[in-house]
């Protein structure tokens, strides 16, 4: 599917469709769609190249022009690949027409785009979202989104010459709503004992449709194919952990310049995430939230506002706590990201709190996401093979030794 | 009109003797030991005792190097950076850019026909990228620092240093002969880890030929073919370039003298 | 007159009992005018005392205090309620960092650190209220930090919005500015008055008025007022209210307009980078005795954000609309125009010969400005140096030699 | 009753400890050179020549330390960090925080009652605070790792070192030494600042009583009371401080043979 994507760029390029360069956090593919689009999303792109192995290029690249070491990953893949022409293994990325800056979750974004603005000379749209700091939307907040959303329609149909309809929108956003009722009912399966997914490694993969696709029949066709291959796997037996000892929830971005040989330290010790924030950063749909066609622009807009960094730390405490005692994870895992200050500033408070307020194991493991410099395999196995190891150990002990819990 | 530039680095104190900004005379040095003072005079009687000069015929002394301001009797001092620019394009006049690679840091500078600096960047914090850490790869690996690179040369497939920590770099290293990597492979992998940290920097001040190498790497055949490698460039090396600093610091002395005599500029 | 009252040794552990200077509740001891070498001395000493002496002289008298984390924040709210609005610069080079690096991590700028060590250690006791803007994701995560670590005192997270162009923006601040206004009333134990606001619009109008006096004496007559000198002036005005600097600093312009010192033959810059994280006075001085006029600067943004603030009408609307309409090009906000262009603006403006980076340590916002910047002054030619730095530093080895370079390589041909 | 090996291979050294039942029988502690696997059997072999014992009488070879995994001739292996809870545990059943701080890296871990692992956090990014730094730093001044801590202790105006950097503290200390400084007080100033990165690490998994130090930078007995003096507290050390993770090796050996595991 991923492959198709880029194919379909390839062709929009050709065909001289208008292209629009996206971020994940509380995008406006719907809209952007609806108006001929085709979306790029250059996270994406970089979490591409760094599975391919080629975020290195890209990134020392963006550092001879300048970027200091501490920028974030995902910014020097996409400007390096960029100054190098747009061209990746997967394909080659199209310039963009129209930047939008779904600013949800990250300042990053802002930075980013308008340097992208700049480079590439191309108009941007800064669509501001507030911070989530309660757990209901404020009212202020979403009149200010929607009058954001109205004036972005306004530009959408003067660039393109259409003129913008309701009732295909609120097509649209049907599929989106269907798509999304499927997305939970998968993530949902990690409730099971044992899980019958792998809702970290496995799921940041399957990640890709509802972030990227949402609102067409393929997005709603793939979470079919794939909730039926989760029934298949608990009819039989099949599971991805196949001795499933440890249950976790996993917190932060992989590193993706290395996913395989870090999911590989986690199965060494029959450890599976059963729960993870990650997947989590389009929106927060397990919680509750879909996207609801009666009121578009105002779900659109809550749905910006409920993507998992744009909510503020007591919010995303609660959400790690209510995951631990939904999916009964013994433990917790949290991978911090050296050029991610969005995800990471303040996990290690986290970790202090899920240790000593909860009372739940956490690991804390440090890579990047997006630069192989930073991936020490040996320190990182070290680290996971003393958790796994100490965890083991005080549940035999605990097991021998009835009446005395675990600290 | 005789001048002296004298570089007083943190391994070496470097001096070069010039005439009238034209002809360089004579270079000598000594290691910074103990007080810079009197190693940099040993430097200077060095250099006067070469040319048969009493120290009063140096009509102008200026310093530089991280020691610039601990020789009380200097006229004037300058930056590293200036005047090994300055060195380096009057050894090679079709210099562009220079690469200095020193004990504890690099510099990529590039520089104009006159050996003006026009932007510069140098290694950051971390320490992995310089000639120190060459010097603890020799005591490491027990080969003496002068056959580091003749030896690096003699390798089949380099084996890179991933490491960016100076000091795990030295673990990863004795991984490596654990692993029984050949010795001339490990130490091409050293100068090459080098040269891609120095290839960083001159990235950032963009890169144009000529190129220079100056400090002290430039007596290791085995950095400039791995200098030469990874930027896919011819660099000039010659030995005198290990005295660029001094050499630019007597430059930049001259004419600051002539000025004087001429009893006019304000500059530094 | 005798400004140090006690004076502990910087023990850390000695917190308990309050250290560092002294003073009484109407801050008495700092609104005596006196000569301006003396005003930047006790102004020096105060930032660098990181017990926050006024905020607990004011406390210890029975008012409340409130702390803004920088770099823009409507502390007119505060001053309004009656509350000490007080700018948490960071820790300064003396304060060791022990605790907070558990919470946050590793790759994080220093005053998000010390920050958070001041409220571990309990130096920011005498705050009831802490405010942290949305200028980057470290200062907005901080606030979800002391949340939890101070869940008696009030927090907020300041969302500053970054679609300049939106009618619906100035509404949305001034709910926002409402949003803030209920929690600072609740330390405050005072209703917000709209009139008080006004005023209170007023001292602050005053205030900038002679701040910007200040900076465009150094732009034009940079050895009159030297930068580490006007740095502290301005600093000042974290500490203490609006009301208490505004007659110091109009007294030192008055002084440093008469001073008759000699011209240097130096290179005049502009500094960009360092609106949050606050380099040591040390980095500062030693970037002026190595050749430099420091002729525009990013320090104290917060005073020139809104240059100017409507005084009729509604109080909070004016104060919003002032955010909004603000065209100053900073790295904590959605840009204007072009940085390119902005940076060539600016270094014509302040009449400069060349600009100096100085970004702190993994501050992000700053460090992925510097690319656009560069690219803008390269295209004019304009010299530039970039250098970081970190709050804690006592080697300057590399610095001087890096602003040596710049200034040589700009005075000789 | 069979003996139980635990060999620890660090970045710096090996160490081996052999234990029958309650009691280390003997030791051997040699550097690491080039040639792992050889090391680790150098290591038994000078263990066992101390406990005068034949290797026929080892029943169980448990292997620790970076260099567990190169360790062939063993039957299991277990991360350092467990083996440092375990040993501390047996010499102060007491112990609640383990301090270890050996040549490249520094860990800090909290262990239950039973001497299990409850957390524990370790130094990231680099060598800096390590023994490493302070080998370096001796280095430097001229001195041998093993005079420096008592150096430190003389010391009456300990200077501040700030670089976050091992190689850069390296010229810092030059500097300091060039400038005049007493080699003293800049040892105490070292010291202090390993003492303050140490303490940082120890916030991430909670001070509690008692704190044992290990690795080999507990035998620096000016660390120790860097340490202490930081901490407000007590700090246990043991001469077999710098055996801990061996001790703790041997003792989980122990553990299987007890359970009937036989080699
Ligand atoms: N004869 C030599 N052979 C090989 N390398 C050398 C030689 N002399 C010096 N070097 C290298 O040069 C470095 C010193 O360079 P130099 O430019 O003199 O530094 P500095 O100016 O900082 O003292 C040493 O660290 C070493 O790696
Ligand atoms: N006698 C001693 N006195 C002080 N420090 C010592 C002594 N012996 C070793 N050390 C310190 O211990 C460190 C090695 O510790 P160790 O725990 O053996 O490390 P590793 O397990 O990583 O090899 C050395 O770097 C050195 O600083
Ligand atoms: S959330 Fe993190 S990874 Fe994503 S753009 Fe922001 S800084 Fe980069
Ligand atoms: S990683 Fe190594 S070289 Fe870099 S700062 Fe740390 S100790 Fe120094
Ligand atoms: S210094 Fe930079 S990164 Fe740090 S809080 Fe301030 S603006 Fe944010």
């Amino acid at each position: 599917m991923v492959d198709r994507y880029y194919a379909e760029l390839d062709q929009a390029e050709k065909e001289k469709r208008p292209v629009a360069y996206m971020l994940v956090g509380g995008n406006l593919t719907e809209i952007v769609r609806s108006f001929g689009y085709e979306v790029v999303f250059p996270e994406i792109v970089a979490l591409n190249c760094a599975i391919k192995h080629k975020s290195l290029d890209y990134i020392l690249q963006a550092e001879a022009q300048g970027y200091g070491l501490d920028v974030c990953g995902y910014v020097k893949n996409d400007l390096g690949l960029q100054a190098l022409g747009g061209n990746t293994p997967f394909g080659h990325i199209p310039k963009p027409d129209l930047l939008v800056c779904s600013f949800s979750g990250c300042y990053v974004y802002i930075k980013w785009w308008e340097a992208l603005a700049e480079t590439l000379n191309a108009p941007l749209f800064n669509f501001d979202v507030p911070y989530q700091r309660t757990e209901k939307p404020l009212k202020e907040d979403i009149e200010y989104m929607v009058a954001q959303l109205w004036d972005f329609i306004h530009l959408l149909e003067k660039r393109t010459g259409r003129s913008f309809d309701m009732a295909e929108l609120k097509r649209v956003l049907e599929r989106s709503r269907r798509a999304e009722e499927l997305w939970v009912k998968y993530l949902e399966a990690g409730k099971h004992r044992p899980s019958p997914i792998e809702a970290y490694f496995e799921a940041v993969f399957y990640m890709f449709p509802i972030n990227v696709l949402r609102g067409t029949d393929q997005a709603v066709r793939f979470y079919e194919t794939v909730n039926a291959e989760v029934e298949t796997r608990v009819k039989e037996g099949t599971y991805p952990v196949p001795e499933e000892k440890v249950r976790l929830v996993v917190e932060g971005v992989p590193p993706y310049t290395n996913y395989r040989t870090f999911w590989d330290f986690f199965r060494k010790w029959g450890a599976v995430s059963v729960a993870a924030t990650y997947p989590k950063v389009g929106g927060l749909f397990d919680m509750g939230f879909y996207h609801d066609p009666s009121r578009p622009l105002e779900s659109i807009a809550e749905y910006s506002l409920g993507a998992y960094v744009n909510q503020n730390w007591p919010l995303r405490r609660q959400l790690i706590r209510q995951y631990i005692k939904d999916y009964q994870a013994d433990a917790v895992v949290i991978h911090g990201i050296k050029s991610c200050r969005s995800f990471t500033a303040g996990q290690g408070d986290l970790r202090d709190w899920l240790i000593h307020e909860t009372g739940t194991p956490t690991l804390y493991l440090e890579s990047d996401h997006e630069d192989p410099r930073y991936f020490a395999p040996a320190q990182i196995k070290n680290r996971m093979d003393a958790f796994f190891e100490s965890l083991d150990q005080r549940r035999s002990s605990a097991a021998a030794t009835p009446g005395r819990s675990t600290p | 009109m005789i001048t002296c530039g004298l570089d007083l680095g943190s391994g070496l104190i470097k001096g070069a003797l010039l005439e009238d900004g034209r002809k360089l005379l004579a270079t000598a040095s000594r290691p910074t030991k103990g007080n810079a003072t009197q190693s940099g005079q040993l430097v200077i009687d060095a250099l006067a005792e070469e040319q048969n000069l009493m120290t009063g015929d140096i009509a102008y002394l200026c310093t530089t190097g991280f020691g610039r301001y601990m020789f009380p009797t200097r006229q004037l001092q300058v930056s590293d950076i200036t005047s090994s620019a300055r060195g380096a394009v009057f050894l090679r006049p079709g210099t562009r850019h220079v690469l200095d690679v020193g004990a504890q840091s690099s510099r990529a500078i590039s520089v104009s026909e006159k050996g003006k600096v026009l932007k510069f960047k140098m290694n950051e914090k971390c320490a992995a990228g310089a000639g120190r850490f060459v010097e603890r790869c020799s005591k490491y690996l027990q080969v003496p620092l002068e056959e580091m690179s003749s030896k690096a040369l003699t390798a089949e497939k380099p084996k890179l240093i991933s490491s960016v920590c100076a000091v795990l770099a030295e673990t990863e290293i004795i991984n490596n002969v654990a692993e029984e990597v050949p010795l001339a492979d490990i130490l091409m992998g050293v100068y090459l880890s080098l040269a891609q940290r120095a290839y960083a920097l001159m990235r950032y001040v963009s890169i144009q030929p000529e190129i220079t190498l100056v400090g002290g790497l430039v007596h290791s055949a085995a950095m400039v073919k791995a200098v030469e490698q990874t930027t896919k460039l011819k660099v000039n090396a010659v030995p005198e370039a290990h005295f660029a600093a001094a050499i630019g610091a007597g430059l930049l002395g001259h004419q600051r003298a002539l000025k004087l005599a001429r009893g006019g500029g304000v500059a530094a | 007159m005798a400004l140090v009252q006690i004076r502990s040794p910087g023990n850390e552990d000695a917190l308990a009992a309050p250290s560092g200077l002294a003073f009484s509740p109407d801050l008495r001891e700092i609104r005596a005018l006196r000569g301006l070498d003396e005003t930047v001395r006790m102004a020096r000493e105060l930032i660098q005392d990181n017990t926050f002496p006024t905020a607990r002289a004011w406390v210890k008298g029975g008012g409340h205090a409130a702390a803004f984390f920088p770099v823009y924040t409507p502390q007119e709210l505060a001053h309004a309620l009656g509350l000490l609005p007080v700018t948490l610069h960071g820790g300064g080079e003396e304060l060791e960092i022990t605790h907070a690096d558990a919470a946050l991590g590793s790759f994080l700028c220093s005053i998000s650190k010390s920050t958070l060590e001041l409220a571990i250690t309990g130096r920011l006791d005498p705050f009831g209220a802490f405010v942290f803007p949305y200028i980057c994701d470290v200062s907005r995560n901080l606030e979800g930090i002391f949340s939890r670590l101070r869940p008696n005192a009030v927090t907020h997270m300041l969302h500053l919005p970054q679609n300049f162009t939106s009618s619906a923006a100035v509404p949305f601040l001034v709910a926002e500015y409402r949003r803030l206004l209920e929690k600072l009333e609740r330390v405050a134990k005072e209703k917000y008055d709209p009139s008080a606001l006004t005023d209170s619009l007023q001292v602050y109008q005053q205030n900038r008025d002679l701040l910007r006096q200040l900076t465009e004496l150094r732009r034009k007559e940079p050895w009159k007022l030297p930068s580490t000198e006007l740095y502290f002036l301005e600093r000042l005005g974290d500490l203490v209210p609006a009301e208490v600097q505004t007659p110091l600093l109009r007294h030192a312009l008055d002084e440093a307009r008469e001073r008759s010192r000699p011209k240097r033959d130096a290179v005049r810059v502009l500094v960009v980078g360092p609106f949050c994280e606050q380099p040591t006075p040390d980095l500062l001085a030693l970037i002026e005795e190595a050749g430099c006029y420091v002729v525009g600067d990013e320090f104290n943004m917060l005073r020139r954000w809104t240059p100017k603030v409507e005084l009729s009408g509604d109080p909070l609307e004016n104060l919003a609309r002032a955010y909004i309409e603000s065209k100053v090009d900073i790295g904590v906000r959605a840009t204007p125009m072009p940085k390119g262009e902005s940076i060539v603006a600016r270094v014509g403006e302040s009449e400069a010969q060349g600009v100096l980076f100085l970004t702190a340590k993994f501050c992000e916002p700053a460090l992925e400005d510097v690319v656009l910047y560069r690219r803008g002054l390269e295209e004019k030619k304009v010299p530039y140096l970039h250098l970081e730095f970190e709050e804690k530093s006592t080697s300057y080895e590399q610095s001087r030699l890096q602003v040596e370079t710049f200034v040589e390589s700009v005075l000789f041909d | 009753m069979k003996a139980a090996a635990g060999i620890d291979i660090g970045s710096t050294t090996a160490k081996c400890v052999l234990l029958r039942g309650k009691d280390i029988i003997g030791r051997s502690l040699n550097p690491v050179g080039v040639n792992i696997v050889r090391d680790a059997e150098e290591a038994l072999r000078l263990a066992l020549q101390d406990a005068r014992l034949d290797r026929s009488e080892v029943g169980f070879v448990t292997g620790t330390g970076y260099g567990r995994f190169k360790i062939s001739f063993g039957q299991l292996t277990v991360t350092e960090i467990s083996c440092h809870a375990k040993g501390a545990h047996f010499l102060f059943p007491g112990t609640r925080l383990v301090i270890d701080i050996g040549g490249q890296d520094t860990k800090a871990i909290r262990v239950n009652e039973r001497g299990e692992v409850a957390d524990f956090a370790m130094n990231d990014k680099c060598a800096a605070g390590t023994g490493r730094f302070l080998d370096v730093c001796a280095g430097a001044l001229g001195y041998d790792v093993a005079e420096i801590g008592p150096i430190s202790m003389e010391a009456r105006h300990p200077v501040k070192v700030t670089s976050t950097c091992t190689v850069f503290a390296e010229s810092e200390v030059t500097s300091h030494v060039s400038r005049g400084k007493d080699p003293k007080d800049i040892l105490a100033g070292l010291h202090a600042s390993i003492a303050n990165r140490t303490l940082s690490l120890l916030q991430r998994v909670g001070i509690e009583p008692e704190v044992t130090f290990t690795g080999g930078v507990s035998r620096n007995e000016g660390m120790v009371r860097a340490l202490s003096a930081r901490l407000g507290l007590p700090v246990n050390v043991s001469p077999l401080s710098q055996y801990m993770g061996a001790i703790g090796a041997a003792l989980a050996g122990q553990e299987r043979l007890d359970g009937g595991v036989a080699s």
